[in-house]
C-alpha cells in the first residue's frame, strides 16, 4: 500500500515492483512510475494532453 | 408487494416509471393513467415494453386506491390536485415541480403564477436520499427534484457544506431532448433540434432556485440544449475558499459519496471518460461528479446523469426503496452502456 | 457458479460480455484479458463499470483454468489458437467468426484465407438457440454467429422453413459503428462516419454465408453503416411462394416465436414504431422481428437488435444459459430503452 | 432579370428557393407567401438568411403577377389551384406530387384520390434536365420530381436505357427528416425521431411510380428515415442483361453523364467515399451516382443528393435556368461540405 | 488574380481553404501540399471536391514561390520553419498558433515549450478585420486567431471596449469534433466521441491567452466537446459595469458590428433561434453573437461559428480579401442551411 | 373474445361495448371499430398515413 501522490488514494503495490514499473490510481486513475524500490517510492507518471478543439 | 400507480403514464417520465417498477421486485404496477390513450395498450405508447407487459391506460377519472402514487404531470398541473389524490394513495412521489421549493414566493417567481396548495408544502420532503434519507424514510409525500437540479446539487453540496467554496456560483447546464416530454412542441422538431447547441435558458434556468434551496449558494444559471435524447451535464464554476485545494475537494467528495449507491466520484487524471458525461449513463441511475481545479483558486464541478433515471423516474424509485425499507438499489441495476 | 474469463476484454464485445457477466447470478468473472493494457483496470477501457468492479486487466499468456471461456478477438485469431484454448476450459464460446461457417471452403471463399483448424469444425454448434436449443444444452464449443447474420436468420427461417418464400431473397443490412470494435481505424473518425450513409458492401457482405447456411435460402447482402454506435437493421426482400400472403406469414412468425424470451414480431399497422428499429433495443438482447407485403407477392422482412447484446455478446450469454440449464433470461432482463 | 414568386415560402423547400433564388444572379425575389406567417420577416422562419434579406411573407391572396411563380406546398394542395396560378405567371414551377405522373389513375392509386385537373396534365414536363433538358427550355408548366424519386432516376436511367440490366428493380431508400417538411407531427419528435432507422414505407413507396414511368422499369421501393435532417440515398438492386458487367456500366454512366453540370459518377475502389453519400452533399445541387457488381449478375446501383437542393428547390432553379437559357450552374455553385 | 499555395492541404482546415479558394474569383491556387498524400488527387482527401478540381497533393519540399501562402499545419510545426516559408512568399496566412500571443511568456505557458522564433513575432498582425482591419491592408504576416478565441473575442470585445462589463470573464465552450484535425487519435473514434459532452479542458483553454490579449479582460475558459462535426458556440458571463444594461449593451453590439460583412447581432426574444447557434453556420462565414442579461447585473454574451470557416479558413480568406483589396465577401457568399 | 380482422389474433372485448367505440389489437396493433352490438362486429378503424419523406 502506498499513497497516491495525486489525490492521496491508497494505491496497492504489487507484490515484487519493479523499478520504473507503471501502477495506475483506482481513484484518479493517475499513472504511478515506480521511481525508487527501497523504500518503495511512486511519482507521476508523465501525462499525455489530449488535443482537441482548436 | 406494493400497489403502485402511475399518473401521466404516456409521457416520458410516466413511461420509464413503468420501466423501472414493472422490473421491481417489491411494486406491483396497480394502474396507469393517460387522458388522451384511455383503453390503449401501454406498449403503444412504450414500444421498449413489448412482452412485458399487456397494461392498458386508464382515465385519471377511475383510479382507486393504491399504496404508492407517482406523479409524472406538468408542473402547475398536481398543486391543485394533491388533495384528491391524497385520498387514494398512503405514499405519493410528485415528480412535478410543484412542491419542490419550500418558499411560496420563490415559487411564484421561477413559475410565474401563486402557489394553489401553500398550507401543503411543509408536508414535503425533497426526494432526494444523498440530502435527505432519514426523513425519506417516514415520508408519505415526496417532492423529487429536477433532473439539472438534482445534478446541480450532488455537484455542489459536499464542497459548500466542507466550506471549501465560496457561496456565489454559476452553472452552465446542457441538456437532451427528452427534457422537454413528449408532448413538446415544433421547437423539438427533429429538423430543428437536431445538432442544436440552442441557449433557451441565457439566465435564471427555473432550477437554480431548488439548487440555491439545498446548497445554500447563490445560484446563477444558464440551459443549453444540446445533442441528445437523454442526459443532462452540469459545469459549474466556483471560487474556493482561502486554503482550500483540489485535493480537499476530493477528500471532501469520497468522504460524502463513499457509501452512496449512485454517486461516483470522477475526476481522472488519464483517459477517455475524465470527467462525469451522460452518455455512458443513459438508462442508469447513477450521478456522476467530478471536479478540477486551475491551481489559482477557480474550481470548476461537472456533474452527469440521465434525466429521466436519477433526473427522475429513478430518482423516485430509489426514495420509493427508501421509504419502505427495500434495499436501496431494487429495481435499479442497470449499469449503463459503453460505447453508447 | 461457474468460473469465466473473457479473451479480449478491452474490446466492445469484451466490454460488454464484462457489463452482462459481472451481472448475471450465476457466473464469476475470473479473468478479463489484454495484451495492450495488461495491468490496468478494467474500468479504466469501460467506464459505465465504474464502481462495479475492480477487475484488472490480464496478459492473455497467464490464463490459468476456467468453466468457460469467452473468446472477444478478431477472426482469423481463434481458429490458430483454439487447440490451446481448449487445454484451459470447459466450454468455449467463441464470437469471432471463425467456427461459424461448415464448409471451409465457403470460410476461404468469404475470409480470403485458408482454415486452420478444420478438424475442429465439426464441433462446433452454432450458437443460436432459437434454431439449435437442444445440441446447445449439451455443446461444449459454441461458435456464436454475426450480428447481422443473426437478425438476417431470425427475420428470414420461419418463413423459409415453412416455404412461404421462394428461395432468393436480397438483404439490405444497416449498422452502427461499434460493430467496427475499438480497434477501427481512420474510416471511423467521428468527422467522416457521423451521419454517414456509408454503403461499405455493395454487395457479398460475408455475413450472407452465415444466412445462407442457416435458412437454406440464396442471400446476397449489401451493408450501409448508418449514424448510430449500437444497432443493426436488416431489410429482407423475398417473393411470396404461390398461394402464401401475409396473414400465413403472420402465423408462421406467431408460432415459430410464440416461446423464445428474446423474438418479439413486430409488424403494427399504426403506431410510430411499426417495424423493428434498434434505436429501443440498445442494452438489451431482443432481435425484433416484423414484415409486410404489397398483395403482389413482393414480401419485405425486417429484423433489429442491438450488435453488441443479441448481435453477440448478450447471446453468448443466453447460450451459456441454455448449455448450463440456468433460466435464459438470468443477466439479460433490460428492457431496452424509450426514448433513446 | 426575373421576377419570381414563392407560394409556401415558410416550409423547407420555400425556405431552400430563397436561400437559392436570394443568391441568383439573374432572379429577384418579388414575393413569398405565408398563411400562417403573413406580415413576418421570412429571416424569422429561416434563421439563415438573416443578414440577407428584409423580406416579409404575404398571404397567398394577395399575390400579383411574376414572371415565374415556384409552388413549394404540400400534395394535393396545387392541382385545384393550377387554373389560378396560372394567371398570375407565365413560367410556374411546381414542386408537388400533383403534375409529375402523367397517368391519373396511376396517381390514384398512389395518392388515394382523384386527380382534380387531368386536362392540365399534358401541359407540364417533368423537371429533371438530365432526361428532359430540351422540352425543358420551352415549358411553361414544370412538375419537378420528389427527391427519392430523382435520385432512383437518376441512378437507375442510364443501365434501363441502354440495356444492362433487366426491367425488375428493387431500391431501398433512406432520409432524412427534413424530407417531413416544417409542419410534421409526433413522429419527427426529435426524441422520437433521432437515431431512427424507421422503415416507414416498406413497400410501395409512392416514388415508385415516378421512378417506373421515367426508366421503363418495374420498381418495388421501401423506405427507411435514418439519422440526418438533410440526405437521401436509393440503393438499387438490379440483373445484369446477359452480357452486361460492371465495366460496360461504367462506359454507361460515364457517357450519360459526362457533360452534365450536378450529376457525378462515383464508383471507387479505395478511400472512404466510395459510393454515393448524401452527408457531404447538403446544401449542394449534386446528385453522385454509383454502382458494383459481384460478379454474379447482381447489380447494386446507389445514389445521393439533399433532398431540399437537387432533391427539390435546386433542381427547381436549374430547370429554370434551362427555361430562361441562364448558365446552368447559376445559383447553384455550392460544392458541399467536407467533415460535415 | 493572385496564386496562391496551402501547406497542409490534406487536412480539416487545409481542405476547407481549397474549397474556398478554388470557388475565389480573384484567387488560383497553384499548390497543394500533404507529405503523407503527395501525388494523389486533392479530391481523394476531400470528396466534396470532386468535379471541381484535377489538382494533386505536392511534397512541401517541392513548393515553388506564390504570392501568397496558407499555412494549415499543427501548432508547433510553423515557428520553425518560418524564415523558410518567407522565401517564397510575400504574404503569409499561418493558421496555427504559433504567432498568435505576442508575449512568448505566455505562449511557453500555455503551449508547453519556449517559442522558437521570437524576433518575427512583431511582425504579424493578428487576422481578425473586425479588430485590426486597417493594419491587414498592409500585413504580409496574418496571424489567424482560433477558433474559440475568434468567437470569444467577437462575443466580449464590444462590451469591453466600450466599459459595460467589469473585467473577470468566464467562457464555456462547445465544439463540434472537426477541430481536432483529420489526425486525431482513439478519442476521436465515433463510438466514443458521438453524442459525448467532453469536458476535455475544465480549466485553462488555451485559447483564453488569445482572448485576454485582445479584449483586456481576464479570462477562466473551460471547453466541451459535444456532438457535432462543425461548430463552436462560447456561452460568456459577465458583471454589468454599473450603470450599465441590456439596452446598453445592445446599442454597443450593433454600433460595432453595423457595417461588419460577417458578425451578425442575434439576440432576440422569440423564435427558436433567439441566441447564435452554430448548426445553421456550417460552411457560412458569419460569426453570430448574441446577449442576455438578468436584470441584475449578470450579463451572458454568446458567439457561435463554424470553426473551420470563420474560426479558421474562412477568416484567413477574409483576411486576404481585406489585404488585396478585393470586395471582403470574395468567395465567402455562401450563408448557411436551415434546417440543417 | 373476437377474431381480430387484420391479423387474426383474438382481441378481449370490454365487459359493455359500445356502439363505435375504438378496440386495439394487442398483436398487429390495429385500431378496431364497434360496428354492431348483437352480434358484435368489428372491422378496421381507418388509418392515419404517415408521410415521411417527400
Ligand atoms: N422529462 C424529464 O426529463 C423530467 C425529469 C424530471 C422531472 N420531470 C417532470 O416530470 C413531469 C412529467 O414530465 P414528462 O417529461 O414526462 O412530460 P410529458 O412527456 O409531457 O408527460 C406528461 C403527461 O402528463 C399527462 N397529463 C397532463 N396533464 C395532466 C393532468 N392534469 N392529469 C393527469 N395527467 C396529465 C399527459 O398525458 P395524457 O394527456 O395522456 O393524460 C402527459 O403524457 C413534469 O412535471 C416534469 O417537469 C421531467
Ligand atoms: N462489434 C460487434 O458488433 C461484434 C458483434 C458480433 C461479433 N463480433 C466479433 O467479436 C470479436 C471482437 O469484436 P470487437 O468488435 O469487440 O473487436 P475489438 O473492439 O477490436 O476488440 C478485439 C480485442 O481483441 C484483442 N485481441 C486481438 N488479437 C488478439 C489475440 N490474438 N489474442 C488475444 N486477444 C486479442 C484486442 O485487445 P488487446 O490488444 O488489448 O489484447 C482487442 O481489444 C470479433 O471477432 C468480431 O467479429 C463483433
Ligand atoms: N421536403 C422535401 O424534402 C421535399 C423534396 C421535394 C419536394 N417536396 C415537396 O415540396 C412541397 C413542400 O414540401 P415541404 O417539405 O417544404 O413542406 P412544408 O415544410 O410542410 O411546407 C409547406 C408549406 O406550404 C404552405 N401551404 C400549405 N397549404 C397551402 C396552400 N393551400 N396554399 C398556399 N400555401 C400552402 C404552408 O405554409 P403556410 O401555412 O404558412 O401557408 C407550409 O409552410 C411538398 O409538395 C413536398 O411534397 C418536398
Ligand atoms: N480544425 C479546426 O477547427 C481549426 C480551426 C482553426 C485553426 N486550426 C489550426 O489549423 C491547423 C491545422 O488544423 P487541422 O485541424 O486542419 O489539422 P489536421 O487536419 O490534422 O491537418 C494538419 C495537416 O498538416 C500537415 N502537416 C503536419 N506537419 C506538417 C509539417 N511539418 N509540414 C507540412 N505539413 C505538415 C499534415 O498533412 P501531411 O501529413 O499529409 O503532410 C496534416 O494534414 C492547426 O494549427 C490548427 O490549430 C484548426
Ligand atoms: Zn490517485
Ligand atoms: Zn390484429
Amino acid at each position: 500500500m502506498i499513497a497516491c501522490p495525486e489525490c492521496e488514494a491508497s494505491v496497492d503495490l504489487p507484490d515484487a515492483p519493479r523499478l520504473n514499473e507503471i501502477l495506475e490510481c483506482g481513484d484518479c486513475h493517475a499513472e504511478l512510475e515506480v521511481l525508487s524500490l527501497e523504500p518503495t517510492l511512486v511519482g507521476l507518471a508523465p501525462e499525455v494532453e489530449e488535443d482537441w478543439g482548436e | 408487494m406494493a400497489r403502485v400507480a402511475i399518473v401521466g403514464g404516456a409521457g416520458y417520465i410516466g413511461g420509464e416509471l413503468l420501466r423501472l417498477l414493472l422490473g421491481h421486485p417489491e411494486a406491483e404496477v396497480a394502474a396507469v393513467t393517460s387522458t388522451r390513450l384511455a383503453g390503449r395498450r401501454v406498449d403503444g405508447a412504450h414500444p421498449n415494453l413489448r412482452g412485458l407487459t399487456d397494461l392498458t391506460f386508464v382515465d385519471p377519472g377511475s383510479l382507486e386506491e393504491y399504496d404508492a402514487l407517482f406523479l409524472a404531470t406538468p408542473h402547475t398541473e398536481t398543486m391543485g390536485r394533491m388533495t384528491g389524490y391524497a385520498k387514494i394513495a398512503t405514499t405519493i412521489f410528485d415528480l412535478s415541480a410543484d412542491f419542490r421549493l419550500r418558499d411560496p414566493e420563490v415559487f411564484r417567481r421561477y413559475y410565474g403564477l401563486p402557489h394553489e396548495a401553500v398550507d401543503l408544502l411543509p408536508e414535503f420532503v425533497l426526494g432526494l436520499p444523498e440530502l435527505h434519507r432519514d426523513r425519506l424514510r417516514a415520508a408519505d409525500r415526496v417532492a423529487v427534484p429536477g433532473c439539472m437540479a438534482t445534478a446541480g446539487i450532488l455537484a455542489l453540496r459536499p464542497a459548500a457544506a466542507a466550506g471549501l467554496i465560496e457561496p456565489e456560483v454559476t452553472i452552465d447546464a446542457r441538456t437532451g431532448s427528452s427534457g422537454s416530454g413528449a408532448t413538446a412542441g415544433p421547437e423539438n422538431l427533429h429538423a430543428e433540434r437536431s445538432g442544436a447547441m440552442r441557449v433557451f435558458a441565457p439566465t435564471r434556468h427555473r432550477h437554480e432556485a431548488e439548487i440555491g434551496q439545498e446548497t445554500g449558494l447563490s445560484v446563477r444559471m444558464s440551459a443549453t440544449g444540446v445533442e441528445a435524447v437523454r442526459g443532462v451535464q452540469v459545469l459549474c464554476r466556483a471560487r474556493l475558499a482561502p486554503g482550500a485545494d483540489e485535493r480537499a475537494v476530493r477528500a471532501a467528495y469520497r468522504a460524502a459519496y463513499a457509501a452512496e449507491p449512485f454517486v461516483r466520484v470522477v475526476a481522472q487524471k488519464r483517459g477517455l471518460y475524465r470527467l462525469p458525461e451522460p452518455k455512458i449513463l443513459s438508462g442508469s441511475n447513477f450521478c456522476d461528479v467530478g471536479f478540477a481545479a486551475d491551481g489559482e483558486r477557480a474550481l470548476v464541478l461537472v456533474a452527469a446523469l440521465d434525466n429521466l433515471v436519477k433526473g427522475g423516474a429513478g430518482n423516485a424509485v430509489q426514495c420509493m426503496n427508501v421509504r419502505y425499507g427495500w434495499p436501496e438499489r431494487a429495481g435499479l441495476t442497470f449499469a449503463g452502456l459503453h460505447p453508447n
